[in-house]
């Protein structure tokens, strides 16, 4: 098995994303059971793709078409991709499970394959290693995006799938100018190659370029001023799609923008776009945290926080040393865990009380225990609390930008998670000391073993992150160090 | 470790202390009456009134705190006076110094306090309120004229306050020290609960305040414990500002002239209210003591 | 491969895409937007195909005259041929979302399309 | 140190009260939980005294490698007399615990602060400081969580501000040296300081995040606004640690930021100085100056029982940062005194507040009364709690405080040696208030059938109070302890015997005369007739018949005059502003949601136009 069956990883849910109409004669239970196995053998896929990658050390490169770059395009599955591309789909397999009792609108077939494409999307994004296959990619993730946001039908879905249509078309299609102007001046798309002409490109270019690549993702990872169609996306959209939105779509893109942003690191005017995006960056936590601060609906504020522990990886991946990326990356891998286990646990809760408002989460503690307690461990660890996996990310993320010099910033990161706290232990005590109205509710087994893996995901990071950190250390790593990223990747000899 | 003539000495002060202290009660009493145009009860009444209390065939007690409260101030005052060098007498002075024995002459308060407190008499726990309230609005400036003491002689020990006294002149005649002695003595006229500041035991208003329910030999316990206060504290202004004293005699004159200052005062100035008294204390003779403080640190 | 000069075609795109952000910054009816933000597309995918353009060659269509010296870079028309996909795609998708809201809200003023805020 | 191997000593006092707690919270049947808590609470106990020797002459060390960090911690001698009477503290905490709450949720938190401290106290660099200083924030604010959420969550929000405080000058402390252990911290900065590497503004941003992080904990007058809620709605015999020990985590702090660390301590001299005191300390020593006489004044002023304990501890650690902030060895001296019997007589205070609440239900002092014959074991307890604060010779307390006020007056800082003053004065105040409200006068009726506090509660309070008679009576103890780990210039002549070099204080000699002087005044009162006892109600009423429901109290608002000479400071009150505040930024959040978030999709698409137009602008420069 060479490198080469990594495709698999693109191909699988592509194929069977087309298989879903066949299934559907067999009926809906039929489809969600397909999608699950879909779901398990890409997280078998990947788990193969990562211990290769992480035992042999080097890359898999997957050209396509056999075609050796930058004539053809190809799949660089390095240390980030090989990890995240795991997460995805284990995300993507929980979701599935969850998506049995949480999505009973009708057309479940569209669903299933809406659900895998996105699935792919994200992989593509993450693993491509040419920019305009990496627009396409982002094109796949948005439009299956809208789709989903608009899945459930009702007014308020329609009206998020409208804000995100518009802000992400104009968004794709300013990066599209970006990758146009990049071709216009070196010939090329493939990534290693243009690491490689970055320094010679003519400087008014490669800024325009490069700030329009920098803003059609920055739409994508929800960056300050950008983000708005975010909380209502997360909102509208189904409680699994939302979970998959915050745990790895707006990850892609946040890697798309670092692994971008620092192969352009020896264009002109590399600086200046660095400092913009600690800015927004900034700004998003701030923002988003205050926003969260007075609101009556528990995913929109669990939206909210996502937005901002968000713009806390964007902070980190924007502090340009190996530190912060490292960091960066450590805290994608616990906001993945902990917003997955959050939105899972708040969707079931609007799934079986009947909607997401915060009276529904009064006295949870006695109605839904197991829930409630897996809900409690979440936001205990969102909130940085030590003995959970947030605390350590987020400790290395305030001193990387400290010794960056960023010390006002991480002065206003810090007071927007005295915020985030805030919100957080109100919910908390709603649902433990709240009033309740006696009724218990089962929970579901499945659902149940899922939150209790996460909650010991989470302790087990919390209280000893060393393995996990030797993982970020080295995908952080993959995407600072350019020159080793040039080196894996096997250029043929054609230059402009 | 026990030297006899310790002991004897101790004894020997004791009885001089009290009989001495009812002897300025009685001072006290007749003074005042004199200057109110009176003739006044005899020097000695005071001695007269404690054995006829203590001859008591019975008396009343609301529980053992009750009983305890007097003992236990009396039995500070005596180690209080202890502390203090009097004249020429080497007692206990060496192992303790000024600010132990300030307190140990303010906590006879809490031993009257709880045997008042646990009398269950309204006028007593009104008593008690006023007595504490005096005492915190007077402490602030009691603090200043010691501190402003000690930073001028830089020593707390009392022998070698009284040491330093004796070569340099007492401390009455340094400036900023004569700010302190204002300060000390207006004080003394609370510690003594004298008229200005004499709300704690005002007859007319709640008929002798903490000590309304004591009768028989708690009063005389009370009685002699208020003679032995007032020995110790006329022997403490006396040793801190007058520069102690050589012999007995010359202990008794310095104590006789504070107290006669205390006494004319005391017989001029109308009650002040409790908060009256609180303001009172903490504009002057805090500013004084302030001025005082700065002056010699 | 020339350093592109600012020709006329790229002054072409420029503005159509920037046609297309005036509609869909001002224009208050959803359809206006979605035909503007097509509009933007088509700027887009111009500017894409200029920016491949090399004078005094012919589409890199092969027959037999045009060999590749003859032919235009055909990279960028690839490209666009991509784009237009997913210009169509994504329009189709919103149109789809356009109706539901005109079902549910009855308007398609984007004033009134507020239900989800704050 | 046979019993416990070296190697042990640390993580067994680290980790044992959480994983006790653990255990107590999964088994929550009556009786296991409380001797699983009690155990969780004694191990750290044993441990730290059997590794006495080994700690107070070198040191133990042990690290953990959690990959992220390296955590590294020290049982030295400061280390270990913090940590030991914090574990005494736990002990006698777990013993009233089990008393008065039945619930693995309270075991859980309690033992998990308890960690927290033990941690606070060991730690060796500034990562795993700040780590457990957040688990112990954490733990003790779950315990208000429960009975009060505004409570809760203004301790929360201050002691979080302060923790991230703390958290952004480690960063900057980190991104200047490099380094996070405090020795190679501190001398890389003092290095810096000295080739002008680090401006000194950058030092005293550090300086003052730090101070503003262990002011937090420490309750320092502005910062003190979470004291009262957080140790009243509590579990009061949690509150005996949380205000015991917690507190002198903060109070920690300052002793790292004053001493551990000497950079900044050389530091100091480059703040310059303010007619002879360093201006560093000379602003927390007068910081704890107005601590005292402001907690003090407020504690005088309570109508609630926990109130008055609550403003009272604030004040009484405010007595420790002014020592501290003296910063000669006497004070200091007395200062570290103090630490030891503030946690011992205020534990006790809290202790006895918990059996009173346990067995009468009542908080407030109007419904007390009378409790000296019903309670007389917790009522004796009482009265050594109370020599102790007031700082009566025999006592504890006095022999700190006589400390701290030698070290002022040394120092040449008169006024401050002023406050101390009246501080105590205010002390006895309240100390009496309490003891008239709660003990003495006509007992309601309804307390009639009030019995004796429960036996753990007992042990708890004789833990407590033993310490405050032995260290009363031999302060020599105690100093020699201190002086391992600070040269305070305090010569311990014995056990009895304290002197400095302005005064001696030889409590066995006072003792012994105050015995002798009770003899003689006993005798005086034995040589009377014999007392007939007579019913609280039979008084001198002038006269009219005195029936039970009358009440001959005069418990509410017992120092009303005092409230009226201050009606012009109590106007102004920090937590009134500290809400407007918190509702300041409230409006400022919905504000700012409703403004940007405001659902019009146009205004949406603005705010891209606008981002493209900064981009643009840029690209063409």
């Amino acid at each position: 098995m060479n490198g080469q069956y990594a495709s698999l990883l693109v191909a699988l849910p592509l194929i069977s994303a087309f298989f879903v109409p066949l299934i559907k004669g067999l009926g809906g239970r039929a489809i969600k059971y397909y999608l699950t196995l879909i779901t398990a053998l890409q997280a078998g896929v990947a788990a193969w793709v990562f211990k290769t990658v992480y035992t042999t050390g080097k890359p898999i490169i997957v050209m396509a078409g056999g075609w050796r770059p930058p004539v053809g395009i190809d799949l660089y599955i390095g240390h980030f991709a090989a990890l995240f591309v795991l997460i995805v789909a284990l995300v993507s397999f929980f979701m599935a499970i969850f998506s049995f009792d949480s999505v009973s609108t009708e057309p479940t077939d569209k669903y299933a394959m809406l659900f895998l494409l996105l699935m792919l999307g994200a992989t593509g994004m993450i693993a491509t290693g040419d920019i305009f296959n990496l627009f396409v990619f982002m094109e796949i993730t948005s439009i299956t995006a809208y789709a989903l946001t608009a899945y459930n039908k009702t007014g308020e879905a329609a009206e998020a799938a409208m804000k995100y249509i518009v802000l992400g078309g104009i968004g794709s299609s300013f990066f599209l100018i970006g990758i146009a102007l990049i071709y216009g001046s070196t010939g090329t798309l493939n990534m290693a190659q243009l690491a490689q002409l970055a320094g010679s490109i003519n400087p008014t270019v490669i800024k325009v370029g490069l700030s329009l690549l920098v803003f059609g993702l920055a739409v994508e990872a929800e960056l300050f001023p950008l983000n708005a169609w975010a909380p209502d996306a997360y909102q509208a959209a189904p409680h699994p799609v939302t979970a998959m939105f915050s745990a790895f779509v707006v990850k892609a893109g946040l890697y798309a923008l670092a692994r971008l942003v620092y192969l352009f690191s020896h264009a002109a005017g590399w600086d200046f776009i660095l400092k913009l995006l600690v800015i927004m960056a900034t700004l998003t936590v701030f923002a988003a945290e205050f926003s969260a601060l007075r609101q009556r609906d528990v995913k929109r504020m669990i939206a909210y926080s996502s937005i901002s522990q968000v713009g806390l990886i964007a902070l980190a991946l924007s502090v340009g040393s190996q530190l912060g990326v490292q960091a960066g990356v450590f805290h994608m891998i616990n906001h993945a865990v902990v917003k997955t286990l959050l939105f899972l646990t708040v969707g079931y809760v609007g799934v079986k009380v009947g909607g997401t408002g915060i009276e529904n989460f009064s006295g949870l503690g006695r109605k839904m225990p197991l829930t409630a307690f897996a809900l409690t461990v979440g936001a205990l660890a969102a909130v940085g609390i030590p003995l959970f996996n947030i605390f350590w990310s987020k400790v290395w993320i305030i001193i990387a930008s400290i010794e960056q010099g960023y010390a006002w910033e991480a002065g206003v990161v810090l007071a927007a998670s005295v915020v985030e706290a805030v919100y957080y232990l109100r919910l908390i005590h709603t649902m433990w000391f709240g009033g309740w109205d006696g009724i218990r509710i089962r929970e579901s087994l499945p659902l149940g073993t899922i939150a209790l893996f996460l909650v010991l995901l989470i302790l087990a990071i919390g209280v000893y992150p060393n393995p996990f950190w030797t993982l970020a250390k080295s995908a952080g790593t993959d995407i600072f160090n350019v020159s080793r990223y040039i080196a894996n990747v096997p250029l043929m000899g054609v230059g402009p | 470790m026990f030297d006899w003539r310790l002991i004897l000495d101790a004894i020997g002060i004791l009885i001089y202390a009290l009989v001495v202290g009812f002897i300025f009660m009685g001072i006290e009493r007749k003074a005042m009456a004199r200057i109110q145009r009176r003739i006044g009860p005899p020097i000695y009444q005071p001695i007269i009134d404690t054995l006829k209390l203590l001859g008591k065939k019975e008396s009343v007690s609301h529980g053992f705190i009750y009983n305890f409260g007097p003992v236990f101030a009396l039995g500070v005052s005596i180690t209080a006076l202890l502390f203090i060098p009097i004249a020429n007498f080497q007692l206990f002075s060496s192992n303790a110094d000024l600010i132990v024995v300030a307190y140990l002459l303010e906590v006879p308060m809490l031993g009257i306090m709880l045997g008042a407190m646990s009398s269950g008499n309204p006028y007593s726990a009104l008593g008690v309120q006023r007595g504490l309230l005096t005492m915190v609005a007077m402490q602030l400036p009691y603090g200043l004229a010691i501190i402003a003491l000690v930073q001028h002689w830089g020593t707390f020990k009392l022998s070698q306050l009284v040491a330093l006294q004796q070569l340099q002149g007492w401390s009455i005649t340094v400036p900023a020290l004569a700010l302190a002695f204002i300060v000390f003595d207006i004080v003394f006229q609370a510690l003594l609960g004298l008229e200005p500041f004499d709300i704690i035991t005002a007859p007319a208003e709640i008929s002798m305040g903490p000590m309304v329910e004591y009768g028989g030999k708690h009063a005389a316990l009370l009685f002699t414990q208020h003679a032995v206060q007032l020995f110790a504290e006329t022997a403490f202004f006396a040793v801190l500002f007058f520069g102690g004293a050589s012999n007995l005699l010359d202990l008794f004159l310095k104590q006789l002239l504070v107290l006669f200052i205390a006494i004319f005062v005391a017989s001029i100035y109308p009650r002040f209210t409790i908060d009256q008294a609180a303001k009172f204390f903490w504009k002057w003779p805090t500013i004084i003591g302030i001025i005082a403080v700065l002056l010699t640190v | 491969m020339s350093v592109p000069h600012i020709g006329l075609y790229y002054f072409g795109a420029l503005s159509l895409v920037l046609v297309g952000i005036y509609g869909v910054l001002v224009k208050k009816n959803l359809l206006k937007i979605l035909i503007s933000l097509s509009i933007v597309e088509t700027g887009v995918n111009l500017l894409l195909i200029s920016v491949g353009y090399i004078t005094g060659r012919s589409a890199p269509i092969l027959s037999e005259g045009i060999g590749p010296k003859q032919a235009v870079d055909p990279i960028p028309q690839a490209l666009v041929l991509t784009a237009i996909v997913i210009g169509v795609a994504t329009t189709a998708m919103a149109l789809s979302v356009a109706i539901t809201l005109y079902e549910k809200y009855g308007t398609l003023n984007i004033e009134e399309i507020r239900r989800l805020r704050g | 140190m046979t019993l416990v191997p070296e190697a042990y000593v640390v993580p067994l006092t680290l980790f044992s009260p959480l994983v006790f707690g653990v255990l107590a919270w999964l088994f929550d049947r009556d009786w296991i939980r409380e001797i699983l808590g009690v155990i969780g609470a004694a191990v750290p106990v044993t441990v730290l005294s059997l590794a006495y020797e080994k700690a107070s002459s070198g040191t133990i060390s042990y690290t953990i490698d959690t990959g992220v960090f390296k955590l590294h911690f020290v049982l030295n001698s400061l280390s270990w007399y913090f940590a030991f009477i914090g574990a005494l503290v736990g002990i006698a905490m777990a013993f009233g615990l089990s008393s008065t709450s039945r619930r693995g949720y309270d075991w859980l938190f309690s033992l998990m602060s308890f960690t927290g401290v033990m941690g606070v106290f060991l730690a060796r660099d500034f990562v795993s400081l700040f780590l457990f200083w957040e688990l112990m924030t954490f733990g003790s604010f779950m315990m208000v969580l429960r009975r009060n959420r505004h409570e809760s969550l203004k301790y929360f929000v201050l002691s979080v501000i302060g923790a991230y405080s703390m958290l952004l000058a480690i960063g900057m402390v980190y991104a200047k040296t490099g380094t996070l252990d405090y020795a190679m911290a501190s001398q890389t900065l003092l290095l810096l300081t000295k080739m002008g590497g680090v401006s000194k503004a950058y030092v005293d941003t550090i300086f003052a995040l730090f101070l503003l992080a262990f002011g937090v904990k420490a309750g320092v007058v502005p910062l003190h606004v979470w004291a009262p809620g957080a140790y009243g709605e509590n579990d009061q015999s949690y509150t005996s640690f949380f205000s015991g020990v917690l507190s002198k985590a903060g109070v920690y702090g300052f002793i790292i930021t004053l001493f551990v660390m000497p950079s900044l301590y050389g530091i100091y001299f480059a703040m310059g100085t303010f007619h002879g005191h360093l201006t560093g300390t000379y602003l927390i020593a007068w910081a704890g100056a107005v601590t005292v006489v402001v907690a003090s004044f407020l504690a005088v002023l309570q109508e609630d029982i926990r109130k008055l304990l609550a403003y009272s501890s604030v004040g009484q650690v405010g007595y420790i940062i002014l020592a501290l902030g003296v910063f000669n060895g006497v004070a200091v001296g007395g200062a570290m005194f103090h630490v030891l019997s503030h946690a011992m007589f205020k534990g006790l205070f809290w202790l006895i507040s918990a059996a009173l609440i346990l067995r009468t239900g009542k908080t407030r002092f109007e419904d007390f009364g009378g409790l000296a014959e019903k309670m007389p074991v917790t009522f004796a307890m009482a009265l050594i709690a109370v020599l102790s604060l007031a700082g009566i010779p025999p006592m504890a307390g006095f022999a700190s405080k006589w400390l701290i006020y030698e070290g002022a007056i040394q120092a040449h800082m008169p006024l401050v040696a002023g406050t101390i003053f009246l501080g105590s004065a205010l002390a006895f105040a309240y100390v009496v208030r309490f003891l008239y409200a709660v003990w003495f006068g006509q007992r309601p009726s309804d307390l009639d059938d009030v019995r004796e506090a429960p036996l753990p509660l007992l042990v708890g309070m004789t833990i407590l109070a033993i310490p405050n008679i032995v260290f009363g009576i031999a302060p020599g103890l105690a100093v020699r302890l201190i002086n391992r780990f600070f040269n305070t210039n305090i010569t311990v002549n014995s056990y009895y015997s304290i002197s400095t070099p302005t005064g001696t204080y030889n409590a066995l000699s006072v003792t012994l005369v105050l015995i002798v002087g009770l003899a003689i005044a006993g005798l005086i009162y034995i040589y009377g007739a014999n007392a007939r006892k007579i019913k609280v109600t039979n008084t001198y009423q002038s006269g009219n018949p005195v029936t039970e429901e009358y009440n001959l109290v005069i418990r509410r608002n017992f120092y009303r005059p005092l409230a009226e000479a201050l009606d012009f400071w109590l106007k102004y009150s920090w937590d009134r502003f500290y809400e407007r505040l918190a509702n300041l930024t409230e409006d400022f959040a919905d504000w700012l949601r409703e403004g940007f978030y405001n659902g019009n999709v146009q205004s949406y698409s603005w705010y891209l136009a606008i981002i493209l137009l900064i981009l643009a602008i840029w690209g063409v420069l």
